[in-house]
């Protein structure tokens, strides 16, 4: 219907190659491909037509090429049924997707310092981000983490786009021993950082946030909520987050995120109504109280 | 294709039997991007409350198989901000608007349909008596027949007597036939079968309930047999009374099936997750499966399954293998 | 692995938690070419009743998503020849047997127990309380907490009292709490939840019901989330009542999660027709599943969703994600 | 468990062709084509693990070969979910079978002439039972029938083990127009048939032996009836079948058939439970009924 809107299509699959402990899939998809801007993620159909799993996948667009009309990379671990389905994907098979899903990261006016912080999986979408910001003539500075040194995202890629790349594994397996966050404020300092851009999961997210705080520099962050459809109609994927109001709403991670401006999510309440949550049990609306947030009036 | 598609609900007609489910198609505005909401026979709006409601904690959902759990709490941004907002916004996007109703009981829903009745543009009412999220780890309004007729009573009352109203129940009673007599006897126009099914998933990982909330409602095709049983039953009872049909409707054939069960519409939820047009894909496939069997007017299918074999319109039905 | 598989069903100990649902594993004599029956904890016999039967007409079954629909209408030898014939095969493969009863009333249900009375070997008796097939459109025994109570009491009077009577329930009922208190008055030793789901599919060719009989019961994984809310339901109010679990049960995974639900056993019913080894299968896939967990009795983990998060046996349950 | 009993096995495919109207799929299934005797069949998985058809489909057994250690094919045509499921396999996937299943075609002990009448799929078995009795010194006719040319099984391979074929089609597009069992009768009199061996549609087969009994001679039929387990557990696929002792029972067709003497079955009652039946309703037990039929009473 919509120019700019998500678009669902049924994507000839070119490749599917392992990449350490991921999964790298590259389809055909020129509408998505055009659309795209670094941040959003696709929705993926799992199982077949007669599959039992009803839940579309969502997963950050890690590259889009201008091939064959336009193509659509992501990466993926096998975690579930559904992931293992698709590392069985041969090319020449059907990929059954909606996107691009969600709010793009915001691109910084003028060209300044740009840290960019993920985690195992999370770093996917920093890639397609860290090209734009190049574009823009930012400065990019790179820390990724992950568990191990297999789950440590495309180190090579990173070390060529990135003026500086850190790495971190818990285990020590690779880079710096310990959480991708804890170098993160040395980082900021060396490269005198203007914004942090991060991905990964909410503790680290959390983290991060903190980190920026310190260094009083503003943060992206792109956050994983259990999605359902993706596309806004389920109301799955909530996260607390204020509002430029300062009232806290719970909002949706697949439309109104997954990038949210750091310091507005409420990590400590995820999984959790707030109290003083815009409709919260026992809520009471000031007279002045808008059900929607100010900034997003003009959605409709 | 000329196949009249046309239905009615009591004095309303719809141009199509294909309906978005109560809680499944947003504000409208998420599926527009999709397809054109004029397309389908009319968009249920998410179950209204008198206050915004931020709802339960997440996890909201766990994948079934072909199914999910889900207790998204209703949340909202109560009737307010609904009808000054989404319903205009709908109207002008020429959708037909159901609007559902959801409250803490019957002086609630009395006032949710006093409110209503101040907007114009409404094509019918929709009680939501069976949303099992709320509170009450379990127990829903149409577990009492009298407590639901109460409900349906209020409504009734306050809503525009040109504005048809339906009562829409769980599945997971022992006798919806007695449900939708009480409902019937307090003047519901019509009957919507059926909402979510009582259940829950365990994680697992942690060996917890999978949705924060414990409990939750079961929907897609899973649950299509028990709907489509439930429909049957009601429509053997009280034939007169039309039946928005659903629970796991993915395709235009399900759609017949519903309607050759008893219903007169057919409501589309949680496959629209998995397939944001949906929707109008379905309008299609109901058409081409109605030309297959010879079947120019939707209408004439409604209830087939209680005739005789071979008593059918048009055509009739296709001989079996 | 040195899992520790025991479980208790009141008096009565079995290798392991994993059973043969009734209705499902045939006389076991079709199973037993696929694996040996003494390798699971129990097989639950075909509801026994007092005369032959014939059953439904065909077609009998049919296919919705991931599950079926079926009405067999309790088709049967009658209990003479079960305790001729079928009995002593089972006891003679080194099985434990579960017999499962059905009758007409009362009256019909204690004349079944006295008869099974005077035969040695049983480990339980199931008191099939729900099953939706025979005659009478839906309704059943369980629609009727007395009526339920009143068979239950009939059993348990004629039933040697070191053998275990289970009722078995449906979960389509509003509160299945109420049903299961009512049984346990009546001194049942335990519940069975639970059985098919009443349902219906129509046949997109003809546009009539699939099955012969139009309504039939949903069972295999679609019903999972229904059965493991209901067993969470009733091990929450009558903590002290065993259970055996079931509906939908597919892999290890699932036994684990109506385990943590509350349940002390788990029935696998569906899933044989898919995989006639399911059984065995999941036995395996259980002790694998809790030894991932550091579970080493199964016992250990019967009830954990009720438990505050950390508070499981062993390593406890794994972190999430 | 047992040496005779049937298989399940994960068969990789070797090959899946179209033949007119029909594919023919080949798997490698050693244990299976090992046990198999003509008239028997398998059942198999669709779907994938995940999928949401839960039940088998039931396929009779086209040929089986040495080759890999045993082969087993069948053929199908696509109908609904699972069988384009069925078509869509390429070599090397893996299918999910069960089998050999049902009591085989009765051979008899001398060099009989035997005539085969088979309509559409249901010519399938009767190939590997023409081999079987041909290796017996049987003569062979065979008259296959379909609704049009392309739906008549395998013409030339029936002309080739058959002493005459005859062919019939609904539209007359192949062959003489008109059912399968109009040319019966004239074949067992010009072949001096002494028994008829069939497979196909109810309607087919009750007219079949309807022929077989105005020419005296004996017919054997092979049923289809939809089938959840094909194992025997689930009492899905019952047919009104009488007993050696003339007292009807509702028996399986996947386990106690699908191959039964013609007369026995009661095709008129077919889809109902006859008044007679053992267990119908008001039916009262003579004395010395027995449950089983005394020539089933060894099964256990
Ligand atoms: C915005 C977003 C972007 C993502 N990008 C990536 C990526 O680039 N690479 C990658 O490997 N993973 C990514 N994920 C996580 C990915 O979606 C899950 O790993 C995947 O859905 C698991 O599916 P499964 O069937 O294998 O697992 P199962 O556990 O069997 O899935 C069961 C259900 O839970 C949901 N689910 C499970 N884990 C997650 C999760 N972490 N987040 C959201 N839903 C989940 C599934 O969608 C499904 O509905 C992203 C998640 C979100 C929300
Ligand atoms: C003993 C036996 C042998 C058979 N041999 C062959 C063969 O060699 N070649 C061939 O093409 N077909 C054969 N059939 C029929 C074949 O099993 C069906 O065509 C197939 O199951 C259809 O599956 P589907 O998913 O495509 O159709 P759907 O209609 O979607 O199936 C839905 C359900 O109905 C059942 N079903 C549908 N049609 C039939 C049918 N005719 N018989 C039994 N169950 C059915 C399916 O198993 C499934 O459970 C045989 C059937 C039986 C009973
Ligand atoms: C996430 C979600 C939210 C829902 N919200 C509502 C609601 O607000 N009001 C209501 O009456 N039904 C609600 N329903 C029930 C659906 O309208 C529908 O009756 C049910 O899901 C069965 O249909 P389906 O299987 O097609 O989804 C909701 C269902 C889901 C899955
Ligand atoms: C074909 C069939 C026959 C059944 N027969 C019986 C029966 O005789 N007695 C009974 O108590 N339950 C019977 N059941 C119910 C099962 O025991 C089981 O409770 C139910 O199917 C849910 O479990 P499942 O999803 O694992 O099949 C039957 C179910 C099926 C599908
Ligand atoms: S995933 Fe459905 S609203 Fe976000
Ligand atoms: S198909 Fe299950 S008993 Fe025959």
């Amino acid at each position: 219907m919509s120019d700019f809107g998500p678009l669902q299509m049924r994507c000839p699959v070119l490749t599917v190659r392992r990449v350490d402990a991921y999964y790298a899939i590259t389809v055909v998809a020129p509408g998505i491909a055009e659309r795209f801007r670094a941040g959003q993620f696709v929705a993926a159909a799992v199982g077949g037509e007669q599959s039992s799993m009803l839940l579309r996948r969502p997963f950050a667009v890690h590259d889009v090429k201008p091939d064959y009309g336009g193509t659509v990379e992501f990466l993926f671990s096998v975690r579930g049924a559904g992931t293992a389905w698709l590392a069985e994907r041969r090319s020449r098979d059907l990929l059954d997707l909606v996107g691009p899903l969600g709010r793009p990261f915001p691109l910084p006016r003028d060209p300044v310092n740009c840290v960019l912080v993920g985690g195992g999986s999370g770093s996917a979408p920093l890639f397609p981000l860290a090209h734009a910001l190049r574009r823009r003539g930012c400065r990019v500075d790179a820390v990724f983490g992950g568990a191990s040194a297999d789950r440590v995202f495309s180190a090579i890629t990173a070390r060529r786009i990135a003026e500086t790349a850190t790495f971190t594994t818990d285990d020590g397996s690779f880079g710096v021993r310990g959480p991708v966050t804890a170098p993160l404020g040395r980082v900021i300092e060396e490269a005198r950082s203007d914004v942090v851009y991060a991905c990964g999961p909410m503790p680290m997210l959390r983290e991060a946030t903190a980190v920026a705080a310190e260094h009083g520099i503003p943060i992206q962050v792109a956050v994983e909520e259990t999605m359902a459809c993706g596309t806004g109609v389920c109301m799955a994927c909530v996260v607390p987050v204020a509002g430029e109001d300062g009232i806290t709403r719970m909002v949706r991670a697949c439309v109104d995120g997954p990038v949210f401006r750091g310091e507005r999510v409420r990590f400590d309440d995820v999984g959790t109504i707030p109290f003083d949550a815009l409709g919260a049990p026992g809520w009471k609306p000031a007279a002045d109280t808008a059900a929607v947030d100010p900034a997003d009036r003009e959605a409709g | 294709m000329s196949t009249d598609l046309r239905v009615r609900l009591k004095d309303v007609e719809l141009a199509n039997p294909v309906l978005a489910a109560a809680g499944c198609a947003g504000t409208g505005r998420e599926l527009a991007q999709f397809f054109d909401l004029a397309g389908i026979g009319a968009l249920i709006t998410k179950s209204v409350t008198v206050e915004p409601r931020a709802g339960h904690p997440a996890p909201r959902i766990a994948e079934t198989p072909s199914g999910m759990l889900s207790a998204t709490g209703l949340q909202g941004p109560g009737i307010e901000v609904f009808l000054q907002r989404d319903l205009p916004w709908l109207l002008s996007r020429g959708a037909r608007v159901g609007v559902s109703l959801a409250g803490g009981g019957a002086a609630e829903y009395g006032e949710l349909a006093r409110r209503l009745s101040e907007a114009s543009g409404v094509s019918f009412v929709e009680v939501n008596l069976s949303c099992p999220n709320p509170s009450d780890q379990g127990r829903h309004f149409t577990d009492d027949p009298r407590e639901a007729a109460r409900v349906v009573h209020a409504v009734r009352s306050h809503t525009r007597s040109d504005i048809p109203v339906f009562a829409k129940l769980a599945a997971d009673v022992p006798d919806p036939v007695e449900l939708a007599e009480a409902c019937a006897q307090a003047r519901a126009d019509g009957l919507s079968l059926i909402n979510t099914v009582r259940g829950m998933a365990i994680d697992p990982r942690t060996l917890r309930p999978a949705v924060a909330g414990g409990m939750g409602g079961v929907s897609g095709p899973a649950i299509r047999p028990i709907a489509v049983g439930c429909v049957h039953r009601v429509h053997a009872a009280l034939p007169e009374l039309p039946i928005i049909g659903g629970g796991g409707v993915r395709t235009g054939g399900d759609v017949l099936e519903f309607l050759a069960a008893g219903a007169s519409a057919v409501a589309v939820g949680t496959v629209t997750f998995h397939d944001p047009s949906a929707c109008v894909r379905i309008v299609r496939e109901l058409e081409e499966a109605l030309a297959e069997h010879g079947v120019d007017r939707v209408r004439d299918v409604v209830g087939a399954a209680h005739r005789p074999l071979g008593a059918a319109a048009g055509a009739g039905p296709l001989p079996r293998g």
